[in-house]
């Protein structure tokens, strides 16, 4: 099907700005002129959005640290043996979080495991949402409008997703660490094929009250395919439940990383902060007092999780003909 | 309610697998029940050397094959029943005997020919061979009347029963009466033991899965002792007043091995190793690279003693540690690095290493993802080694997959340790050649290590009555190890614990100097320990703790309700 | 072509003026439909289930390490005793066989020996099964409850200060990891360092020296306390978002105008109209949820110490103990397919649009 | 001025969105009880608008001034707990599009019974019974108040509508298309019934239609509504057969009568653009599209004036635009129109 | 009175025999309810055997009581629903229910929905709602703000700018309706099948719209089938009209034989409760519940309601067996004044005796 699916639900996405000299150009340039100007409209409003900025600026700050930590941390610091500290010293001068157990600036762990707890947080968040969309979408609309063959594909959607669904997220994940080889990537697919399933569950239940719509069979009538109805119609709607869930995920897969980590699936070698967090969990810095090696991480997470959050709630604001103009 | 009397109670973690004696293998089993069930020998604080317990005394014939014991005669079990010859005899021979009940105590009894009863004092032991560990049997002795009916009506399924029948009956100072699983368990005092009622009148084992929370329980008092503490936690206890904390000498030991080119017994080669490793020069070289007392830094924050020998210093008599010339091993990489030059390991582009064979120096190392310093050395040793030009490629990995790689030789390097006991022959037999696999992946010990020296010096000081010439051979038999740089041990890392002092007064530490608490070979520290002064049951607090607790908690609801339903009543009329 | 009058079809007849009777919804045939809607969907159930027995028993059976070394790892064992184990936990035999005596032993509720306490996976797990639905079941629920509420709060007026509040907290809590949440609180709450009281114990599910009835559930309560915090804190964030954002679609709705002119308090038309429709969404996720939570008070119950199911994993995953692990997984996923199974039937009764 | 209902010079303009629209522009309106008043008008011409803003039901952020009074009470100053009162007892609403006005998870039943036990209007234990009544005056069975709304038709829901709003015998029914989505034959049923309780009960009833021949059938007025103005008002049979404003002469024009040749076949329209509420043309807001159109229309934004006035210059029909009687006077007497007139509508 | 010679209806050539643009062939529509909690047993025949012709340039009212299956008949013409029995034929050939020809079909046959308020998508502007056709068929095109614009404006909503931009909450009932008939109208449909198009509008831009049909009818050929329960609609604009009840139709013919001379009763009752209908002797309001598409009645389905069957004077005609016992057949479709009524066939119509068309099978 060839259906165009305005992919990005920008605001007012469409140009009321009256009849313009439109002659001489292409259907196609005409195309993307459309979408750089609903991409335009959509950036311009969610900068309005205080909240919402103040969101993204953390996490592009987070990010560019983490981007360009091999600028500024020394990595011999980061390794054992190169430990520019005494163990356990609490913050101070030299390092303003104190150290570890090794006597490594915890500080510098912290922007370095940005790295890999970021990559972690946004892959398996972008595997599972996007698998968990997809097959939400698909199962739901072939359920409820695509004909015998479309339902007989929709219910093996399903099939497959409950069965995921019932199949106890950690447990699996553990097991899925224990088979695969140790490692980032492990993780990511971990976590990413473990947690789908929720989303599409709650992705299809949506699908499936958009579709009773009667827009979504003015669409049809219109002759709109599957493509058509499920890009147009049915994204947009279940664009603020896709919201919420990412905006969960991303601290769910970060925090993850070190909950398989406690399980003893993790891998302790790479410095991240679920793996700092366990490094302090089994270094007994929790009972001991140290404080400064348990609280940062975890706030780390926090932040993380609150300014994906409110990047989520902005965009949500902004595509949300009816929250337009508030907040 | 009968909980007036003194208690101690004990954080443990481990599950229980049985209270089978004849199958429980648990540390927290073997633990709880030693003090269930006495031995012949037990071991003496004050000397480390076998001590009386159930046997008063012991000889052996001039061929060293047969041993006779000499019962105490004022040995009861717990249901009043006397202990007699008859039941040490029943209680060996069944494990000669039965399949089923040899899981737990097997290897003690694999080379008795045969075990009488003299009479009701006297215990004849018969051997196939002379057998220098026959005064540590760690076998416990169990009442025949009891365990027999048990044997008989359980048949082949007695490998199944967990011995679950409470109170058990046995002779030693403690009688366990409870156990809810992954809650408590319970042990009472037996007030009529032999030597004399233990101080406290309940033993009592809290499941606390997770340590911190078993430390911050100790702070609170709920419980009187916690062990396999980290450092952190040591140091953080330390100033806490009321509790008092033990750093003892390891009983463990820390270590790697190198695959050295594994082999069956039948000298079938299998696995794939790095083929570099079976050269001497190179495993000297990669332990000539790496700094002991930098693992005791790094990666037991000082709570270890840095390793030179197999056997742990705590155990004097068998420790051997290389001294001047022997010491060719000691950490000094740029003797590392001229030893690999000379032997034709060269730098490549990348500062890796090749063999003279051609290849790449790059190594798997092995390291267990649940211990906390192994990982840590892991990390200090793969760095390290880059000193050296030999990369490493760090597996920090579950056991599972850890020792699958070790059973097919699918490693370089692979991390170990043993927990040795007051008699280190069992430590010693496991790189035996006889050790060595029949087939690929039935090995008995943790390294392809097969030595003719070493073999014919173990043969010998198993055979050697004589502690002294025993020792001797023992420091021999670790000089080879040594030597080969098959067996590579880093440290031996101290025990860590702790206790309340307003709740144990004094207890017996094992050995007297420098010794543990949790896991003695004997029962000395909870027979000895005595209630403090001022011991308030510790568990005393809970049900005014609970008033409060749920006081606070209720209070909260309440205020939080009331917040709730103010501001709601505020704004109810202004809302649209 | 002809149409043929199809008597079949319902009452009619000679003479009868009046139009026949609109199809309630307690029609004839009512008992029956419900029923076999409800075989349907235990029929389903059950195949999910075989299906997960399956998969849990091959997937552990995948996983790397040989059991019986595990077991004897680090103790003085012989060949022969090692071999004795395998023989005794039936791992000398081809997996298929395994499989077999395995699924034979499911008809009857055998899950198999766990190879670590040498008991009936069943037993094990019956004996914890109630310390965690107690745990688990009070947490979700009130998790549940809180997070809804909070949600209504939030999506009612989005945007406005208890919305952000309220997200802003619920999503602290939800991105710390449960462990840390539940050793700072232990740390916080039950140790009694500095001027605070150990207003807690710090694990355990009940004073075992306490006798009486009414003391022993006192206590339990007590011990309660922490671990059904940290679990709430960490969870009903999850509640509140989905309610939050299924409220404010909800918002628009024509009826909630309706409710307003026919004179409804605020708060009457938020719970009365809005949060009923607004809840269906949401009761698939907790649904979901609960059939999760089961195996999701693992790090809950492995921190609180608490004598449960979650614990019992945790300790099965440490040797690794494959019987109890796998015949934990299937009761986990039990739970999970009788939690859905129970949304399936429950769904109907809360949407009337989906009652066929 | 005790009457039922009085609005004056209501304007309401709504603020979401791209800039302001005023939908409602210096409405006023009156109604005795007992009265029927209908309301027509272009579509978009604010009459939901109007109905919306008597209960001041109007979406948040949106501006509302101008005296509501409801039986002497003024709705938009009134304190909400007092607003919650007047709703649903005082005045009542069947909403336009009344089908998708009826929460899809509650019982039809339950629904109707709500404002009964919000407004205690009956004891608890008498609700049940007035609920079947209430069904059976809509020409529903009781038996269907067991019934979720999505099981009725839309003839049926607005039916439900329509007996959830006579609950509470409200004083005004204010029924917005109420009888738009219905069949003929349920149609003519329900403004039976209708008729019949305004006279019974002597309620007032403000009726939005687009239906002249309904409005004329069951108003006593009508007024004529265009770009969020009253342009005229009078006796529903003579607006509607005789009307005096041009829009409302095309309005009613428009009407198909079956039967009338003159208009099969012959679909009448409205040439020219429909006003814009947010940038309304100077003068009269009809000016553009009137074929009567004068330079003076597009200056003067005519008041309602008295249609054809009796000596006394009292009339029972006012409507706004220069041509009818007086205005023209009005206007080249140069004097300010508009507060004698408007005063003269209310009796 | 009788309209044969008008001179449009001629005009536009119903008689002429060529093959109707849209074709229902005995089509019948059953929903049969699942099983599950809540009951709901049994098969409704929504449509329960239609023959209806619309012929190119030709505009067909379908008229009838709320629930009598016209949304249903409609989507189905549509390709909507799949029809349980009968066929639909476009151009003389069977529709094809494959997705490619549903496409082109649905090009050139267009719906407008019944329900305003739910058939825009919330969450898309107008523009996107109206330009959602062309894009489907045609990408996006140089001209496509003239074509959005121009679709609006025609449907009434001047100037379109003011609109573009705009989501649906913000429209009033009326402006929906047109959006969705200007979304309908941009691809310039050959046929239009339109349920209550003009429900919600006034007077004036009802007759606007109307005329627009009317127009495209003249310029381009446009044939439209329309389902109103407005009777004024249909002497409005349609050429011929067919009265549906309970999922069949029960009488067809011209506008004017049929609302000017009704023969069934129930469309004389229709036509009874107008409000201002000059008929003597009074609204004939029917009584009793709207018929359940689930129990639909033996013999004529209009009898449990039929005031000539109680008034006794079917029994003076000697029908009122056959009435309760004996199924009228199914009407064709084609141009004529066709009544499945015994009653009528016995007696003849009130001003203008005909004949019911005698069983016949096809
Ligand atoms: N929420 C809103 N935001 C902005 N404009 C609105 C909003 N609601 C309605 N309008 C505009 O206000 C005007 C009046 O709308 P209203 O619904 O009162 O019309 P109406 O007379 O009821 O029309 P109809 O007969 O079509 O229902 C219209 O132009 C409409 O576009
Ligand atoms: N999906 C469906 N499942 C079951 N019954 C249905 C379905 N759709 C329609 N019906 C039934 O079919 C009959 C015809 O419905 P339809 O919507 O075609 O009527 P209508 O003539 O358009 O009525 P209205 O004038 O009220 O719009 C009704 O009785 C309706 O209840
Ligand atoms: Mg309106
Ligand atoms: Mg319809």
């Amino acid at each position: 099907m060839s259906a165009p699916t305005g992919s990005v639900p920008g605001p007012r996405p469409e140009p009321p700005t009256g009849p313009e000299p439109t002659a001489g150009r292409s259907p196609r340039s005409l195309a993307r002129r459309r979408r750089r100007e609903a991409l335009l409209r959509f950036a311009r409003e969610y900068a309005r959005n205080r909240a919402g900025m103040f969101g993204l600026v953390s996490l592009l700050v987070i990010g560019a640290l983490a981007l360009t930590a091999p600028l500024f941390i020394d990595q011999t610091h980061l390794t054992v043996t190169g430990a520019p500290g005494d163990p356990f010293q609490p913050p101070g001068g030299d390092h303003p979080l104190g150290t570890d157990n090794f006597g490594r600036s915890v500080l510098d762990l912290i922007i370095w495991g940005a790295r890999v707890s970021l990559t972690v947080g946004l892959l398996a968040t972008f595997v599972s949402v996007s698998l968990g969309t997809l097959a939400g979408i698909t199962a739901g609309h072939f359920g409820s409008s695509g004909g015998t063959g479309g339902r007989v594909v929709a219910s093996i959607i399903m099939r497959v997703t409950d069965w995921f669904l019932v199949l106890p997220t950690l447990v699996l994940a553990v097991a899925l660490a224990a088979v695969l080889p140790r490692g980032t990537g492990t993780i990511i697919l971990a976590i990413g094929l473990t947690v789908w399933p929720a989303t599409a569950r709650l992705v299809r239940a949506q699908t499936l009250a958009v579709e009773a719509r009667p827009y979504v069979e003015r669409a049809r009538a219109l002759g709109g395919g599957h493509a058509h109805v499920m890009g147009w119609h049915v994204l947009p709607n279940v664009m603020p439940v896709v919201l919420a869930q990412t905006t969960l995920l991303v601290a769910t897969s970060i925090i993850a990383e070190s909950t398989l980590a406690f399980l003893g699936m993790g891998d302790p070698t790479t410095i991240s902060w679920g793996a700092l967090l366990q490094a302090a969990r089994t270094s007994g810095a929790i009972s001991a007092g140290i404080w400064w090696y348990i609280v940062p991480p975890g706030l780390a997470i926090a932040v993380v999780a609150l300014s994906f959050t409110l990047c989520g709630r902005a965009v949500e604001a902004v595509i949300n003909p009816r929250l337009r103009g508030r907040s | 309610q009968e909980g007036d009397g003194s208690r101690l109670t004990v954080a443990i973690a481990q599950q229980v697998d049985s209270f089978n004696p004849f199958t429980a293998q648990l540390a927290v089993t073997t633990n709880i029940l030693r003090h269930v069930y006495d031995r012949l020998v037990t071991i003496d604080p004050e000397t480390n050397g076998p001590a009386p317990s159930l046997a008063e005394g012991w000889e052996t014939s001039e061929d060293g094959l047969t041993w006779t014991f000499d019962l105490r005669d004022d040995v009861y079990f717990s249901d009043g029943e006397q202990l007699t010859a008859d039941d040490v005899a029943w209680t060996f021979t069944t494990i000669m005997e039965n399949d089923a009940a040899a899981i737990a105590s097997g290897n003690y009894v694999s080379g008795f020919e045969k075990v009488t009863a003299e009479d009701d004092r006297t215990v004849v032991i018969e051997l196939d061979e002379p057998q220098a560990t026959m005064t540590a049997l760690n076998v416990p002795i169990v009442p025949r009347h009891v365990w027999e009916p048990i044997l008989e009506e359980e048949g082949d399924a007695f490998s199944e029963y967990t011995g679950d029948d409470l109170p058990t009956v046995g002779s030693g100072p403690f009688v366990l009466t409870e156990h809810s699983r992954g809650e408590h368990i319970m042990l009472r005092a037996n007030p009529d033991h032999w030597r004399g009622a233990p101080g406290f009148d309940e033993l009592y084992f809290r499941y606390y899965s997770e340590k911190d929370a078993a430390v911050e329980a100790l702070r609170s008092g709920e419980v009187s002792f916690v062990y396999e503490l980290t450092d952190a936690q040591i140091t953080s206890l330390e100033s806490v007043e009321d509790i008092a904390v033990n750093i003892a000498d390891g009983k463990r030991f820390q270590a790697f091995t190198i695959n050295p080119g594994a082999v069956t017994q039948d000298g079938e080669e299998f696995g794939d190793g790095h083929p570099a490793l079976e050269d001497l020069t190179l495993r000297q070289a990669i332990v000539k690279a790496i700094d002991n007392e930098e693992i005791v830094r790094q990666g037991s924050n000082g709570q270890a003693v840095a390793a030179g020998g197999y056997i742990p210093p705590r155990y004097s008599d068998f420790h051997w540690s290389p001294e001047g010339e022997e010491a060719i091993l000691d950490f000094d990489p740029d003797a590392a690095n001229e030893m690999l030059d000379e032997a034709g390991y060269e730098r490549g582009d990348d500062g890796v290493r090749v063999s003279p064979d051609g290849d790449r120096l790059e190594l798997r190392m092995f390291v267990h993802s649940d211990r906390p310093d192994n990982v840590q050395a892991g990390l200090v040793i793969a760095e390290r080694l880059a000193d050296v030009g030999i990369e490493i490629d760090n597996r920090t990995v579950d056991p599972g997959i850890l020792s699958d790689a070790l059973y097919d030789a699918e490693y370089d390097l692979i991390f170990t340790g043993w927990t040795v006991n007051p008699d280190p022959d069992y430590v010693l037999s496991i790189h035996t050649c006889g050790a060595l696999p029949t087939e690929p992946g039935t090995m008995q010990g943790d390294a392809y290590f097969c030595d003719e020296e070493y073999d014919e010096l173990y043969e010998a000081q198993l055979a050697e009555y004589d502690p002294e010439k025993r020792a001797e051979l023992i420091h021999r038999l670790q000089e080879v190890l040594y030597r080969e740089a098959v067996v590579n041990v880093l440290t031996y890392p101290n025990i860590l614990e702790a206790y309340r002092t307003d709740q144990i007064e004094d207890l017996q530490l094992e050995p007297a100097e420098g010794g543990n608490i949790w896991g003695q070979d004997g029962y000395w520290a909870w027979w000895s320990a005595q209630p403090a002064e001022t011991s308030g049951s510790p568990t005393g607090g809970p049900s005014t703790g609970a008033v409060i607790g749920i006081g606070v908690g209720a209070l909260v609801l309440v205020v939080a309700g009331a917040f709730l339903f103010f501001r709601r009543r505020s704004t109810m009329e202004d809302r649209e | 072509m002809t149409t043929t009058p199809t008597a079949a079809d319902g009452p009619t007849g000679a003479g009868a003026d009046d139009a026949p009777a609109p199809a309630g919804p307690r029609g004839p045939g009512r008992a029956a439909s419900v029923a076999v809607y409800v075989l349907g969907r235990l029929l389903t159930a059950i195949v999910s289930l075989f299906a997960v027995i399956v998969a849990g028993f091959f997937l552990f059976r995948i996983l790397p390490g040989d059991p019986v070394r595990a077991m004897t790892e680090g103790r003085e064992v012989t060949a022969e005793q090692r071999e004795e184990l395998r023989r005794q936990f039936g791992l000398d035999q081809p997996l298929w066989l395994q499989f077999l005596d395995y699924a034979k032993g499911l008809l009857h509720f055998d899950l198999g020996v766990s190879f670590q306490y040498r008991e009936p996976v069943a037993d094990l797990i019956l004996e914890r099964l109630g310390p965690t639905l107690l745990l688990a079941g009070t947490g979700t629920i009130i998790a549940a409850l809180l997070g809804l509420f909070l949600g209504t709060r939030a999506g009612w007026r989005p945007g406005g200060r208890g919305d952000r509040i309220n997200t802003a907290v619920a999503l602290f809590f939800w991105s710390v990891p449960t462990f840390w949440l539940g050793l700072l609180l232990i740390v916080l709450l039950a140790s009694g360092r500095g001027f605070m009281p150990g207003l807690f114990p710090t694990g355990g599910m009940v004073d075992p020296t306490l006798t009486g009835p009414v003391e022993r559930a006192l206590s339990t309560a007590q011990h309660m306390v922490l671990p059904i915090v940290t679990m709430v804190a960490v969870i009903y964030a999850q509640y509140l978002m989905i309610m939050r954002s299924s409220l404010m679609d909800e918002k628009g709705a024509d009826y909630l105008t309706t409710a307003r002119a026919k004179g409804l308090r605020d708060a009457l038309v938020r719970r009365r109209h809005a949060v009923p429709n607004a809840l269906l969404p949401t009761v698939t996720l907790i649904f979901l949820n609960l059939g999760q939570v089961v195996s999701g008070v693992i790090l809950v119950e492995t921190v609180f110490s608490w004598p449960g199911l979650g614990q019992l994993f945790y300790s099965g995953l440490q040797v690794p103990d494959i019987g109890l692990v796998q015949g934990l997984f299937v009761v986990f996923a039990a739970s999970v397919i009788l939690m859905n199974l129970l949304a399936d039937l429950v769904y109907p009764l809360l949407d009337p649009r989906v009652r066929p | 001025m005790s009457g039922l209902l009085d609005v004056r010079d209501l304007n309401v303009t709504y603020t979401s969105g791209a800039g302001d629209v005023p939908a409602v522009r210096g409405v006023d309106l009156s109604l005795e009880p007992g009265d029927t008043l209908g309301v027509a008008g272009e579509s978009g011409s604010g009459k939901s608008t109007v109905a919306l803003a008597l209960l001041r039901l109007l979406p948040a952020g949106t501006r509302v001034t101008g005296r509501i009074l409801l039986e002497g009470e003024d709705v938009l100053t009134m304190k909400w707990g007092r607003l919650r009162a007047v709703r649903w007892v005082g005045a009542s609403v069947v909403f336009q599009g009344a089908m998708h006005s009826l929460n899809p998870v509650r019982r039809i039943g339950d629904q109707i019974a709500e404002p009964l036990m919000v407004h205690g209007t009956v004891p608890a234990k008498r609700v049940e019974e007035r609920v079947a009544e209430l069904l059976e005056q809509v020409g529903l069975p009781a038996s269907r108040a067991q019934d979720h709304p999505h099981r009725l038709s839309g003839g049926q829901r607005q039916r439900v509508m329509i007996a959830m709003a006579l609950a509470c015998e409200p004083r005004l029914i204010i029924a917005d298309e109420a009888t738009t989505a219905l069949d003929v034959m349920i149609q003519a049923q329900i403004l039976a019934l209708l008729e019949r309780l305004v006279e019974e009960n002597g309620i007032g009833m403000l009726m939005i239609s687009h239906d002249l021949s309904v409005l004329s059938a069951t108003c006593k007025r009508v007024a004529v509504m265009y770009a969020g103005r009253i342009v005229e008002e009078g006796p529903a049979h003579q607006v509607v057969h005789d009307p005096a404003h041009p829009y409302a002469s095309a309005l009613s024009a428009a009407f198909p009568k079956i039967g009338d040749p003159a208009s099969r076949l012959a679909p009448r329209g409205l040439p020219g653009d429909p006003p814009d509420p947010a940038d309304p043309p100077s003068g009269c807001a009809f000016r553009p599209r009137c074929a009567v159109a004068e330079t003076v229309c597009a200056t003067v934004d005519p008041p309602l004036w008295p249609v054809r006035p009796d000596e006394s210059g009292r009339s029972e029909r006012h409507a706004a635009c220069v041509h009818v009687g007086s205005g023209r006077d009005g206007i080249e007497g140069a004097s300010t129109p508009g507060e004698t007139s408007t005063e003269e509508t209310s009796r | 009175m009788s309209a044969e010679t008008d001179p449009l209806t001629a005009a536009v050539g119903t008689d002429t025999g060529e093959t109707p643009i849209l074709r229902a062939e005995a089509v019948e529509v059953a929903f049969s309810s699942g099983v599950g909690p809540g009951g709901g047993r049994g098969t409704a025949r929504a449509v329960d055997g239609v023959d209806l012709d619309v012929a190119a340039g030709e505009i067909v009212a379908l008229v009838g009581e709320s629930g009598c299956g016209k949304t249903t008949l409609a989507r189905t013409l549509l390709g909507l629903e799949r029809p349980t029995g009968g066929r639909v034929l476009f151009e003389g050939a069977p529709l094809s229910h494959r997705s490619r020809d549903l496409r082109d079909y649905r090009r050139r046959v267009q719906l407008v929905q019944q329900d305003p308020m739910g058939s825009l998508n919330p969450r898309r502007t107008v523009y996107e709602s109206v330009v959602e056709g062309l894009r489907i068929h045609e990408g996006t095109t140089v001209d496509e703000y003239e074509r959005v614009a121009g679709a609006l404006s025609r449907a009434g909503l001047r100037p379109p700018e003011r609109f573009l931009s705009r989501y649906p909450h913000e429209l009033s009932g009326g402006q929906r309706q047109r959006v969705v008939i200007a979304g309908a109208l941009i691809l310039d449909p050959e046929v239009l099948v339109a349920d209550e198009p003009v429900a919600s509008l006034d007077a004036s831009v009802r007759g606007e719209i109307l005329r627009l049909m009317l127009e495209l009818r003249e310029n381009l050929g446009l044939s439209a089938l329309v389902a109103t329960h407005d009777l004024g609609l249909a002497w409005n604009i349609a050429d011929r009209v067919a009265v549906m009840y309970l999922g069949r139709v029960v009488e067809v013919g011209t506008v004017e034989e049929v609302l000017s001379a009704p023969e069934h009763p129930y469309t004389r009752a229709l036509l009874s409760v107008l409000p201002d209908s000059g008929v003597e002797e009074g609204p004939v309001v029917l009584g009793g519940e709207p018929p359940d598409p689930k129990r639909v009645p033996t013999g004529c389905r209009f009898h449990p309601r039929c005031p000539v069957l109680a008034s006794g004077e079917a029994e003076r005609a000697g029908v009122a067996d056959m009435c309760t016992s004996v199924d009228p057949e199914v009407l064709a479709g084609g141009p004529g004044h066709r009544t499945a009524c015994h009653w009528a066939a016995r007696v003849g119509g009130p001003e203008s005796p005909r004949t019911v068309e005698g069983p016949m099978s096809s």
